[in-house]
């Protein structure tokens, strides 16, 4: 009965295992420290998720390690991914405390577990080589966040958008178990290494095969917030607190595309020209739409959100370029592409919202666009941060948002998609209008109100070493781009 | 040569300096600010000039080269050099910078700084673009060099400023965002090279050719701008400061006639000679019909951009005719231009900060109040029709020459220009400085001060030794505008 | 399969046994309806809204929390089940042991979050 | 008769298409919404554990467990949000959700 | 034996076999439904004595046919559907409450061969069944739109699933001991062990032990029942009867025939889970059906006994109970089994 029974190396998964207990740890003492105290909360969710990346580095073997009876990988691009999720993270959380600490009704202690368990879940979503481990990840943090986005009980709008949020997300679990049900019928397997042998023998019935791939790509769709299965975004963002926005429009994004690469380029690369085609449609369809509707945003968050779905769109098309009519020789350049569009993303969307963290005030949200009216009157310096991080997004250079256009457009051409990158390019002179518009309300309009800034040291520093990054690695692409690289090289 | 890094001097300086103006923070310590500005662009000058004085004449290839690797993973590297067709816009764009920081001094009370900052930092990108040699280099300078200019024009513009500096910056925009893939094409077709040096050897067919080249057509079209994608250059001059019009006219034009030279022509040779018909087409359009249309204004910055346009076309014109007196006689109408439309703008701007009015019929009789101004301002529009002993006559008589050989209509069509320009800027001349003193604005003018004076008069010398003595500015460009012209010459199809 | 049959017939007798008598009932019981008579029970008192009214939230709470701890219990039925072969495996008993023992922990740890945050009060 | 695979895939397919049905088309009840969710979870226990039936692989119903319990997390968050949903908006109704356009 | 099946099968040909389940059925439900009616009587009787009252005795002799009367009495009365009620959900509650009542005794064993449907997931179906019975309860509570019929059946049902967790957590232990979900598997387990071969056969069954987890199943099952002193959702003085307050006639027969069938039920899996099922307690005495329906008895004794004796609980207690008492120490005493099952001193193996 226990004849194949291996009792699992657990060092692989050290810093789950550690920021699980931790989180565990967390939610137990919080239980018994005063409202008013709150910082030790913060300060022990920081050195957690500092700890786990410290455990990461130092376990990091740089070889492909699987544990649990194979439910477990832990690669290169594993341990990349995380890192910069851990790094995400403590930023998200520096960003948060201030608004937090402003509004006591909102500064509990569950704001610091869930994240740290969204954290967990997203690790476990970068490490999954199982259907079921990559769906427990996925729910652990699609719950927590969940909860997170309802955190402020009094507000309708935090509570409807955690509903639509809800509603929508299960929807996309449930599509996206409803598609692995049908590609387990037809392997057998829900191991996805394996299930890439048992495709490449090519012997399973392909009808259900693909039945079950339109739905695992729609679930995935959904998770990535693309059109069309990207309602739900404008309202999650929008709705939900700024630093549980920010929460969510930061960190996921990296999990996200870890999921892709394991279960379509891992998993079913051999439907890869099934799926491409897919992802294409997706991939236009997002940038039009996302970057169409931002143009009519009144609200800076929703801005974004239209944003976020437009560069969404945009990094599925590193996705889509890895083979070429069954030939993967770009795959390496595409997919490491992307991987660093998604992460130069991250770090420009976490600045992004934290600026509307730091504008943010007891009683002022900050995230309407008229807010921002001449901010450079107000703040000549957060002007220049702002200015940066909208640019970065544009994708002009020197910024490092162009060279992650740069990296995703240049798969592109390479795999011959010529067309394709030429709608990108046009998708992305329309979103340029936006984030220029924001500029030109920092910049060329009076400010409506002459209160200055109010943000801790911490923040400023932070926010302003977050938007030089914008120059800096725009300067100095290199590093992210080529670790990006590597990554998969030893991974893939 | 010099074993300084000077490209990167020329480069760094400025942008370090426009940091540092940055720093002094508010208008409170504007006098420091201009102080700092102004030493910035001085040096930023200085290290130009060795570029000159050093350059090898009699060679044709690119000098003062400076290679490191920047993007390894794409093979992208730090690349620079100039040859004879790029160095003096290196100089002069130094040199218009000088001339930008003072023509700003006393005008900008607001965000002095930011102001000055914006210039110098645009300066030293411009002088990236005219000397990467590397295509994602060139292209990463190009696009962000919109940005200063986004903010000068949206930040101390006029009264439709928002509206222009969108237009300015989508237009462009749009036009490098293809520009970009063309890059990205080449990049692949010569198994992973981003070295424009290597783009000129590497042989392409036809088709793609002509893709590439409309590719860079429509980047530079519009930033030269060609007609018909010319009409956010009205816009943008007529809303941007003084100092917006000057760069943007001397400088900013010129980037796109420069493309022309070191993508389009090199690159695509046989798509060039091609589609040489048409870009005449379009080239003599600009220079007739938008002189037509310069003719009606009834706003003088209006007009100067008018002519403008009329005057690059003339460039463009020169470039596709592909012979050596053409092309010369092109980059010296550039070089010419960028004084000339300068120092018109900066006269515009003169006016302007007494009476805030650049409507013509606001104006008449100037020269009663003004006039050490008005003999500065008539040599100025002189030029800019092109009369003989001012640069303006130089360039345009060259290209006129070579359009003689080329093809008699195109060059009656292009002498037109001479009398089109004459009509449009004497007329503007005397309808606003002869005459009755038009009105009690008018009446109380004060003549132009010491700084003005400095500026007007700096300029007007260039103006004058350029149209009597050409030979200073031709003789650097010999070599390489013949190395061109032989590439150019050959097929790249086999 | 065949051993659920038995089981198949015994629930559709179950239903018969609860369908037959209340049709019985219908059937051989007099109906004589007047409105007082169908009128809800309030201790003699007219009934003046809908007795669906809003209700304590606790009922929501014990509803959450019962579902939770009954799928922990639905783990634990195949792992007690296995577990009495695991301890005849000297290798594996502590490792069966401690593996319950976590999860058992972290179900622990959710029932004490519970009870801090007074989700198990009924004052 | 016999139960092959093919019945139980479709009755999966059933259900799951009633559970988007209802999630797309009800308008009037959030309970409802919460019980669509609920069905298409099971519909997808119903294909997982026909499978591994027919394919005599049992990861298929360790996978049923697994989306069972987190079935259950995801019901308690659903109801705790609807609960504070219902606080504020004094309503179920779906059509009543709509602060938030754009 | 044989004849009546070569009988049977002369008679009904291919349909015999469902037949023959059918009679088998009916062997076990017609004696479960006289079961029932009498355990009423012997409440009465039983909690009579008590209290030194007599109880019934004017119908037949002793008041023998006193339920018979009962039920014939409801059998004609009118079934009355309260004008505000949702009608179809008002018909349907009572017949799923009977329905599980009976169903979950399709897998019960007498002895180890007296069963209906020896399966192995017999535990686990009987969970499943019995879960059921809570909506019958939830149901007429709504559906009959009265306060106290909805306020008693949300008491009650957060009373059942309440201790619903308790008693899943005695079974987990009964299941680490025997390792296995079949009654009759569960039932021999309970034969082994020092005792056992020592002929003190009713000091190796479970009870003793998990003697605790014993306990907490037995008091979490009168709490599962609604029985005393666990009826807050029926009393009388507080709400009525509960849930089924606006039901009369035979629908309320159902209910009540339900909650009785299901006393018994939880009595016989007392009996298999804890009390060694029809294992005689002594080795001198031979195993049968009869220490089966013994020790039934006493556990249904039990529960008459309980009533007679216990003050009706707060509710607050109550849940605090379920939640706070039986609770943790089901975590502990499963902790300590598992702790014991792997030390040397493990007695089960």
């Amino acid at each position: 009965m226990f004849d194949n029974f291996v009792i699992p190396d657990l060092l692989p998964a050290a810093p789950e295992i550690f920021l699980a207990t931790m989180a565990m740890a967390i939610l137990m003492i919080d239980l018994f420290v005063k409202d008013s105290r709150r910082t030790v909360t913060f300060v022990l969710t920081q050195l957690t998720l500092l700890g786990a990346a410290a455990i990461q580095i130092y376990t990091s073997s740089g070889e492909v390690t699987y544990t649990f009876s194979n439910m477990f990988v832990d690669d290169m691009m594993a341990d990349l991914l995380k890192l910069f999720l851990y790094m995400t993270m403590i930023v998200v959380m520096f960003y948060s405390r201030a608004y937090l600490f402003d509004r006591p009704e909102m500064n509990k202690g569950e704001y610091y577990v869930l994240a740290l368990f969204a954290t967990l879940g997203m690790l476990v979503m970068i490490s999954a080589n199982n259907f079921v481990t990559l769906y427990v990840g996925l729910e652990l943090l699609s719950l927590s966040l969940y909860a997170m986005v309802a955190m402020n009980r009094d507000s309708l709008a935090s509570t409807e958008a955690a509903m639509k949020y809800f509603v929508l997300g299960a929807l996309a679990s449930g599509m996206l178990l409803y598609g692995m049900s049908m590609i387990y019928g037809a392997t057998g397997t829900l191991e996805i290494t394996e299930l890439a042998e048992v495709l490449y023998q090519g012997e399973s019935n392909r009808t259900v095969l693909i039945f079950g791939l339109v739905f695992l790509v729609a679930g995935l769709a959904f998770k990535l917030g693309v059109v069309p299965f990207h309602m739900w975004i404008p309202d999650v963002y929008h709705g939900a607190p700024t630093p549980v926005t920010l929460l969510i429009g930061s960190a996921p994004k990296l999990a996200a595309f870890a999921i892709v690469m394991r279960l379509l380029v891992s998993g079913l690369i051999t439907l890869a020209e099934d799926w491409q085609g897919m992802l294409i449609i997706l991939s236009v369809l997002s940038m039009a739409v996302g970057n169409l509707a931002a143009i009519a945003q009144t609200n800076l968050k929703r801005m974004l959100a239209y944003s976020a779905i437009s560069h969404m769109g945009f990094m599925l098309l590193g996705i889509v370029t890895g083979v070429v009519g069954g030939d993967p020789r770009y795959a390496l350049n595409a997919y490491s592409s992307a991987m660093f569009y998604v992460i130069v993303y991250v770090l420009t969307t976490t600045a992004a919202f934290g600026m509307i963290l730091l504008m943010a005030r007891a009683g002022f949200e900050a995230d309407e666009l008229d807010d921002y009216k001449g901010l450079n009157k107000r703040s000549p310096w957060f002007a220049a941060i702002m200015l940066m991080i909208m640019f970065s997004m544009a994708g002009v250079p020197f910024f490092v948002g162009f060279f992650a256009k740069f990296s995703v457009l240049q798969a592109v051409v390479a795999a011959g998609y010529l067309w394709l990158a030429v709608v990108a390019v046009l998708f992305s002179l329309i979103g340029a209008f936006y984030y220029l518009r924001v500029v030109k309300l920092m910049y060329f309009d009076a400010p409506v109100e002459e209160t200055p800034i109010s943000a801790g040291l911490d923040m400023r520093i932070l926010i302003s070493a977050n938007g030089l990054a914008m120059a800096g690695l725009g300067l100095f692409p290199q590093l992210i781009m080529s670790l990006c690289a590597y990554a998969l090289l030893r991974s893939l | 040569m010099s074993n300084y890094p000077l490209l990167s001097l020329a480069i760094w300086i400025p942008i370090g300096a426009g940091l540092l103006v940055l720093m002094t923070g508010g208008d409170r310590n504007a006098p420091l600010a201009r102080m700092l500005a102004l030493a910035g662009a001085v040096a930023g000058f200085l290290v130009t000039v060795p570029l000159w004085l050093g350059f090898d004449v009699s060679q044709g290839g690119m000098q003062f080269v400076e290679l490191a690797n920047w993007i390894p993973r794409f093979n992208i590297n730090y690349h620079l050099g100039v040859d004879g067709i790029s160095m003096l816009f290196v100089v002069l764009n130094a040199f218009i910078t000088i001339i930008v920081v003072a023509a700003g001094w006393e005008v900008i009370q607001n965000k002095v700084a930011q102001y000055m900052a914006a210039f110098l930092i645009m300066s030293g990108l411009m002088n990236g673009i005219f000397s990467s040699l590397d295509g994602i280099l060139f292209y990463v300078f190009f696009e962000a060099s919109l940005i200063p200019l986004y903010l000068i024009i949206g930040v101390w513009g006029g009264a439709n400023r928002v509206y222009a500096a969108f237009k300015f910056f989508l237009y462009t925009l749009f036009g490098s965002l293809l520009f970009l893939l063309a890059l990205m094409y080449l990049f692949f077709q010569s198994g992973g090279s981003f070295s424009i040096l290597d783009w000129h050897k590497l042989p392409i067919e036809l088709t793609p050719q002509i893709w590439v080249f409309l590719a860079f057509l429509i980047a530079f079209a519009v930033k030269v701008p060609m007609w018909p994608v010319h009409t956010w250059l009205p816009d943008a001059h007529v809303e941007a400061p003084t100092g917006g019009s000057i760069v943007l006219a001397a400088i900013g034009l010129k980037l796109g006639a420069y493309g022309f030279l070191r993508f389009s022509l090199p690159i695509a040779p046989d798509a060039s000679q091609e589609l040489a018909g048409f870009i005449i087409v379009l080239s003599l359009i600009a220079v007739v019909y938008i002189g037509f249309v310069a003719l009606i204004q009834a706003d003088m910055k209006k007009l100067v951009a008018y002519s403008s346009i009329a005057h690059m076309g003339f460039v463009t014109l020169g470039f596709f005719m592909f012979s050596a007196l053409a092309i010369e006689g092109a980059l010296v109408q550039m070089i010419s231009h960028g004084f000339v439309s300068g120092a018109m703008f900066f006269c515009i701007g003169v006016m302007y900060d007494r009476v805030h009015s650049r409507q013509i019929a606001d104006y008449g009789g100037v020269v009663n109040t003004m006039p050490k101004f008005a003999a500065l301002f008539m040599l100025f529009t002189m030029a800019n029709a092109g009369l003989p002993a001012t640069s303006g006559f130089v360039g345009e008589f060259m290209v006129i020459l070579a359009a003689v050989e080329f093809n008699f209509w195109v060059a009656v069509l292009a002498a037109s220009s001479l009398i089109m320009g004459a009509a449009y800027s004497l007329w503007m001349y005397k309808r606003v400085i002869f005459g009755a003193v038009a009105n009690k604005h008018v009446e109380e003018l004060t003549d132009i001060n010491g700084r003005e004076f400095a500026i007007l008069a700096v300029l007007a010398i260039c103006t004058l030794w350029m149209g009597l003595y050409p030979q200073v500015f031709t003789e650097v460009m010999h070599a390489s505008v013949n190395d061109l012209l032989r590439h150019v010459a050959v097929s790249k199809i086999h | 399969m065949e051993a659920y049959f038995p089981i198949l017939m015994f629930v559709l007798v179950g239903v018969a046994v609860g369908v037959l008598p209340m049709a019985m009932g219908f059937v051989l019981a007099p109906r004589r309806p007047d409105p007082e008579k169908l009128s809800p029970y309030e201790c003699g008192f007219e009934a003046f809204e809908d007795a669906r009214m809003k209700f304590d939230v606790r009922y929501y709470l014990v509803a959450i929390l019962f579902i939770l701890f009954d799928l922990e219990i639905a783990f634990l039925v195949p792992w007690a089940v296995v577990f009495s072969d695991m301890v005849a495996i000297d290798s594996l008993k502590v490792f069966g042991f401690v593996e319950m023992l976590i999860f058992m922990g972290i179900l622990a740890l959710g029932d004490i979050y519970a009870w801090a945050k007074g989700a198990l009060e009924w004052e | 008769m016999t139960l092959s695979l093919s019945h139980f895939l479709i009755l999966g397919a059933i259900l799951f298409a009633i559970a988007v049905v209802g999630i797309f088309l009800n308008r009037k009840n959030l309970i409802v919404l919460l019980m669509a969710i609920e069905l298409m979870l099971l519909a997808v226990n119903m294909n997982f554990v026909a499978f591994s039936h027919f394919l005599g692989d049992l990861s298929g119903q360790v996978f049923v467990f697994f989306i069972l319990a987190v079935a259950a997390a995801e019901a308690a968050i659903g109801l705790a949000i609807l609960i504070v949903l219902f606080r504020n908006l004094k309503s179920i109704h779906v059509d009543d959700l709509g602060s938030l356009k754009g | 034996m044989d004849a009546l099946m070569n009988f049977g099968q002369g008679i009904f040909g291919g349909a015999w076999p469902a037949v023959w389940t059918l009679i088998k059925i009916v062997l076990i439900v017609a004696p479960l439904m006289l079961g029932v009616a009498y355990l009423t009587y012997f409440e009465r009787k039983v909690i009579g004595f008590m209290q030194v009252r007599i109880g019934p005795n004017r119908v037949g002799p002793w008041g023998l046919i006193q339920p018979i009367a009962d039920g014939l009495k409801l059998l004609l009365k009118e079934i009355i559907v309260p004008s505000g009620s949702s009608k179809a959900v008002f018909v349907i509650a009572p017949m799923l409450a009977i329905a599980p009542a009976l169903a979950a005794w399709a897998v019960i064993p007498f002895t180890d061969t007296l069963v209906l449907a020896n399966i192995d997931a017999s535990l686990l179906y009987i969970l499943a069944i019995t879960s059921m019975g809570v909506y019958g309860v939830i149901l007429s509570g709504w559906a009959s739109n009265s306060k106290y019929a909805f306020l008693g059946a949300m008491r009650s049902a957060a009373q059942m699933v309440s201790y619903e967790i308790a008693m899943g957590f005695a079974l987990i232990t009964v299941l680490m001991i025997a390792g296995t979900l079949n009654f009759v598997d569960i039932v021999d387990g309970q034969n082994k062990g020092m005792f056992a071969d020592m002929g003190l056969g009713f000091l190796s069954w479970n009870w003793l032990p998990l003697l605790p987890m014993f306990l907490v199943y037995l008091i979490s099952g009168t709490a599962e029942l609604n029985r005393a002193p666990f009826d807050i959702a029926e009393g009388e003085s507080e709400i009525v009867a509960g849930f089924h307050v606006e039901y009369s006639g035979m629908a309320f027969a159902l209910f009540f025939l339900a909650e009785y069938a299901n006393m018994i039920l939880v009595a016989a899996l007392t009996s298999l889970l804890f009390l060694g099922g029809w294992l005689s307690p002594v080795g001198f005495l031979p195993d049968g059906i009869w220490w089966m329906f013994a020790k039934m008895s006493f556990v249904l004794f039990l529960f008459l006994w309980f009533r007679a004796t216990f003050p009706r609980y707060r509710y607050d207690l109550l849940m605090r109970l379920g939640w706070k008492v039986f609770l943790p120490l089901c975590f502990f005493w499963v902790i300590i089994v598992g702790a014991w099952m792997i030390s040397p001193l493990n007695i089960w193996n």
